[in-house]
């Protein structure tokens, strides 16, 4: 079992003993099927976006498929996830269904939040995937909150609250970890962190190296991870949800990873090289764990492109599926707000139409 | 009946919720251990235990959202701000989370939060703790936000508001908390969304909440003894309007004075004198009038506040020019 | 006359303020190597340098303070919010410290700010970055709040609002950023706190500001088709409210609808239709309607939004009933 | 000069050297006397506010007068301060006027913010004091602003920034400290550690030990000094202050410090016992300063009780000024809200009655 001892950097860490039982190939094949299913709906989604048929933000999770795809396959089905607005590669990860997420982008009512959320706003609260949040580390305390209830009400679960590396520097972040540790909360907090706030880099906005250094402050326990390598993050990812799940005890797991897009689909991104993209590109986390399943032999090139083809047929289908979706009412603006009351009598005059 | 202070009802209301329902629990800055800055959750640590009454640091923004983060797992959290002065760093997480979550998600989760805390000016505080933020919450549209003027509503609303399935701004008065009035012994909830006339008259009416009422209700005996009968219409709830109340007592009387302790601009009073007159334009005799917080903020000097306050002078004298 | 998109106004405005005193500095996030989210500091930071154009964390509460506290030193900083959405994270040192400071220290500092970004809905980005915050700002004692709808206005209020010595919120609109109009080539300050006439006519007076200016005046060409006149008047300044200008045309209208984006509750509409109903009465032949923002969450679905949103035909219908 | 450097602890601390010149005996005295000042001050405020000629919070000094003498015996005269509500000490230690702070207890128009701030607002530009804020933590920022302004205008000048134990836990706190690290502003924030936030100990509203460690997220400077020995205090002061003014890097310097008194006047105590009271009020700051300059020579009993009551009659003539002083006119409360324009002209309905 995992125990919080200190580094000379001062950094909490978790002592490393495997934890993880080895995956079977067909679980292999089942985490390289999720990145390549990410990868090909964000493509069709960069495709829509350009038809205009996605409007407002899209974000793209395009070349961190594994930091999702590994940390979400070391969860049980009915722990809780929470992240940001760069959200469809963790919402399609927690096997909300590809269909509803273009449903969502594209507005309609058959979206998994009727077309009200957008595509920074993803839920399914089946999939216990509590959003989706817009605001920069305004899901923090929330996530804060659904490992304070997981914990209320014994249920042994936890919860990974991702957020970005330039989200490590808002206020609510901090006061996050503060509660977290102190009252000891069975939440990891995972730092995506791809470099870049938009187009500042990590040095430009946060004073500090590592970012792990950020829970130095609250004593409590923090990891890194290689975001490129999905074997790596679950490793890490284990450590830190066994940590949270037997002693609740909350982690922070700074993962580097790279985003291949642009901030959102009107960035044009100035602010790198074509060097360092491609620097990031060349261990892409895709073909790097192909070629590790390749060379265990789990997987051969034929089964591979069969895979991929698999999955742009996904996205193609959840595209025409988005595009013949019928638009929502747009009087059903008027739903949603009000969850209907079942311990008191209706409030009046709330479904009132203000003059 | 039994005489309470506003506080006790309050603790009250609180603690037959806590009874009847494990899922509903109490945080805020010195509610457990301290009792409460203003003792309303006095006693509640020993009753329930640390478990249920949390006292947490200084991070409204953190607790609030840890309070939002909970509700949408299923539990009833009531959230202390120990005044909602003190709101304004969690306003982010109040708009954008408690209110917009059910939206935002079409619907599926639930945010059964209760925000509770003091507010309002007249004890010389100054300008950063004497904030009245009625209408900053209630432009936002999932928010419901109450203001009881009484022990018996204090009581009955809070109750309503923490079986409530939505998230309430619970907008208490500092000055009220030693207000002392008959509370029923038996268990009752009083229903969001209802004004009450609190006092019959028929030369105007006047529309007030919280704080105000006291005032409005002294100048309304004070114009008595000139002849001149107020009606005092105490909202309760201040989103959503009880317009049907409203409405009716201005058909009777076609004389509309406002009391609110809002700064005056885009204050609530405003929304309320825009309604009265957008519903019942021909039934008015004379401008709607209010009579708000001065548009200054909040000065530390005892005279100087009760001059900025709507205080019952000002209040009867409005009233005169009302009338005249 | 050049022709100028809403964006580059702002930009020439901020320029040539920091070219005319080295005490102006612009920080915000993305605003210098970036060139600005939506490109308004395109080209500052070459022409100024990292020292006074500079990138700032997603720290709003954090570098909102940071500008208030070097404006008491003496700096005249700009402050930029991506967009005003972002500013409910920094609603406590707005509203506490730029606002406040000046008055509790007896008036011995000066707090010459300026926030300024964007703001308001139709672009389908959701709930939490839709917000128009004119009312939450206006409703504050101290704040001036300033709405522009057309490049020179841009350009001249951010002229006046650089040089006043206090703080002012400063509300661009995303949707008006690529807009393009006449910008006069010497240079100008527009005058804050006074109304523009955009359109004359004598069926009645529309007030309106910002994004929803251009939204009634296309209402206003459908109805003159119909041989309804709309008389036009842009705020540009929400506090302090012109009133000269409203009564002035409201004496010769006598009937009146707002428009504003604001959530209906209280937003600033309801502030003005009170005024003029206080200062007016008589002269009104019909009740003051208004067109805000329906009072719902931002929803991101295209027709929803728009439905949301005073639209034209919601603006043009509403004009219709109220000279019924 | 002091330098920044790292322990294990992954504490950045500054490199003691000595950098304070002795002090002549006058000085000494000097330092002595103004701790006394603040001393009388707060208890005849406290008789005051009994006699309910102080309205609204009252929170006193007592017990903490080596704090603010100490840090800011080391400034230069056009050095800034800061602070939160609890800001008597400081104005006084500032060299603000007694009468004009009493006055502004007492609500009078002769008070330093004209009766309109009160005892948590105390400002005074003459003494580059910044107030006097009622916000916890609210100030943090504001001190980083100070300091930005300070270097952007080359003055060479630093600013202190006090801020309380509890006050570590806002977000607003954390985003100033990253911003003051990042941006190397001239700021120190001096964390005055009583051990407690109202009835709250330090133990139970922050994780992490000591609160020292809340700066190496940010690879901050982090000294800590014992409040009750106005030298230490001083010296490790100086050694921040230096940092600050010769390298332009901010510090996080955490003093132990305790208050006698209740959070504010209304509060009764019940959360410390009185022994733990009492061993604080055995290492009296005063007391034990008085004996170190008896010992030194520099000091005789009779000097001492000489000032001591010099300390005592102007703590009375404050309360007698205060008292005989006008109160302002109700009207003045439209007064002081903007500054004139002098740029533009003056803005036209501002100063309208709002209807
Ligand atoms: C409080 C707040 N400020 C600013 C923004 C605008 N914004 C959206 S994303 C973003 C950059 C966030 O970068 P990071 O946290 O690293 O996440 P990433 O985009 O890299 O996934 C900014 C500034 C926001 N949404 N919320
Ligand atoms: C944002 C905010 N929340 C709550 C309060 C109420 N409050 C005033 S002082 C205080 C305790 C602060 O303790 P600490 O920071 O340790 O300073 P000390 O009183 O010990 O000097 C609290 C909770 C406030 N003023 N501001
Ligand atoms: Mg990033
Ligand atoms: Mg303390």
């Amino acid at each position: 079992m995992p125990t919080v001892d200190k580094e000379s950097s001062g950094v909490a860490t978790v002592k490393t003993s495997t934890l993880l039982p080895d995956l079977s190939s067909a679980q292999k094949l089942e985490l390289l099927e999720q990145m390549l299913l990410i990868r090909r709906f964000e493509e069709k989604a960069a495709q829509a976006f350009q038809q205009a048929k996605i409007k407002g933000f899209c974000h793209l999770y395009i070349g961190q498929e594994a930091l999702a795809v590994g940390t979400i396959s070391v969860l049980n089905q009915d722990d809780a996830v929470i992240t940001a607005y760069r959200d469809h590669g963790h919402g399609l990860a927690r096997g909300m269904c590809p269909n509803e997420c273009m449903a969502e982008l594209f507005g309609k009512a058959a979206g998994c939040s009727k077309g009200k959320g957008g595509s920074m706003h993803f839920f399914d609260k089946e999939k216990h995937f509590f959003g989706g949040h817009g605001i920069v580390a305004g899901q923090t305390p929330l996530g804060a909150g659904i490992a304070f209830a997981q914990k209320y009400l014994d249920t042994g679960r936890v919860t990974l609250c991702y957020l970005g590396d330039g989200a490590i520097n808002q206020g609510s972040f901090h006061e996050s970890m503060n509660l977290a540790a102190l009252w000891k909360l069975p939440v990891i907090y995972v730092i995506e962190n791809n470099d870049y706030a938009m187009g500042t880099s990590v040095a430009r906005s946060s004073a500090g190296d590592p970012l792990t250094k950020r829970a130095v402050a609250y004593d409590m326990a923090a990891l890194q991870a290689n975001g490129m390598d999905v074997d790596d993050v679950r490793e890490k990812t284990a450590e830190a949800v066994h940590l949270a799940r037997t002693e609740s005890q909350p982690t922070l797991l700074e993962i580097r990873t790279y985003r291949y897009k642009g901030h959102s689909m009107s960035d044009p991104g100035k602010y790198r090289t074509k060097e360092e993209l491609q620097k990031h590109m060349d261990r892409d986390p895709i073909a790097l764990y192909d070629l590790r399943l390749q060379e265990e032999g789990v997987l051969d090139q034929e089964t591979f492109d069969k895979m991929d083809e698999r999955a742009r047929e996904i996205a193609q289908e959840a595209y025409d599926y988005a595009e013949k979706a019928p638009e929502p009412a747009v009087e059903e603006c008027y739903d949603d707000i009000w969850a209907p009351e079942t311990q008191i009598s209706e409030i009046p005059f709330r479904h009132r139409l203000i003059v | 009946m039994a005489q309470l202070f506003y506080r006790e009802a309050l603790n009250q209301a609180m603690c037959e919720e806590m009874e009847r329902d494990d899922t509903v629990v109490l945080m805020g800055e010195e509610v457990a251990e301290y009792d409460g800055a203003y003792k309303v959750s006095q006693g509640m640590l020993d009753k329930f235990g640390p478990k249920r009454v949390i006292d947490t640091p200084i991070s409204e923004c953190g607790f609030a959202g840890i309070g939002i983060g909970a509700a949408t797992y299923g539990l009833r959290p009531i959230v202390e701000f120990m005044t909602w002065s003190f709101s304004l760093v969690a306003y982010d997480q109040i708009v954008n989370n408690a209110a917009q979550v059910r939206y935002m998600s079409g619907g599926q989760f639930e945010v059964p939060i209760v925000f509770r805390g003091s507010s309002g000016g007249g004890l010389q505080v100054g300008a950063t703790h004497s904030h009245c933020p009625e209408n900053w919450y209630a432009n936002v549209p999932a928010l419901t936000v109450i203001t009881p003027a009484f022990p018996d509503d204090a009581k009955g609303l809070l109750k309503s508001a923490i079986r409530s399935n939505n998230p309430v701004c619970f907008i208490e008065n500092e000055k009220l908390y030693g207000f002392k009035d008959e509370v029923p012994d038996e268990e009752y909830l009083t229903p969001i969304g209802k004004a009450r006339t609190v006092r019959e008259g028929d030369d105007f009416t006047l529309i007030t909440n919280s704080g105000s009422t006291h005032r409005a209700l002294e100048a309304g005996k004070a114009l008595a003894d000139d002849g001149i009968e107020a009606e005092i219409i105490d909202l309760r709830t201040v989103k959503p309007l009880d317009m049907d109340t409203i409405l009716e007592s201005v058909r009777r009387n076609h004389r509309v004075l406002i009391v609110e302790e809002n700064k005056p601009f885009a204050g609530w009073g405003a929304q309320v004198a825009y309604e009265i007159q957008a519903l019942a334009f021909d039934e008015l005799d004379a401008p709607i009038m209010r009579v708000a917080s001065r548009d200054v903020p909040q000065p530390y000097n005892g005279n100087m506040e009760q001059y900025v306050l709507p205080n019952p002078e000002r209040i009867a004298e409005t009233a005169k020019k009302l009338l005249a």
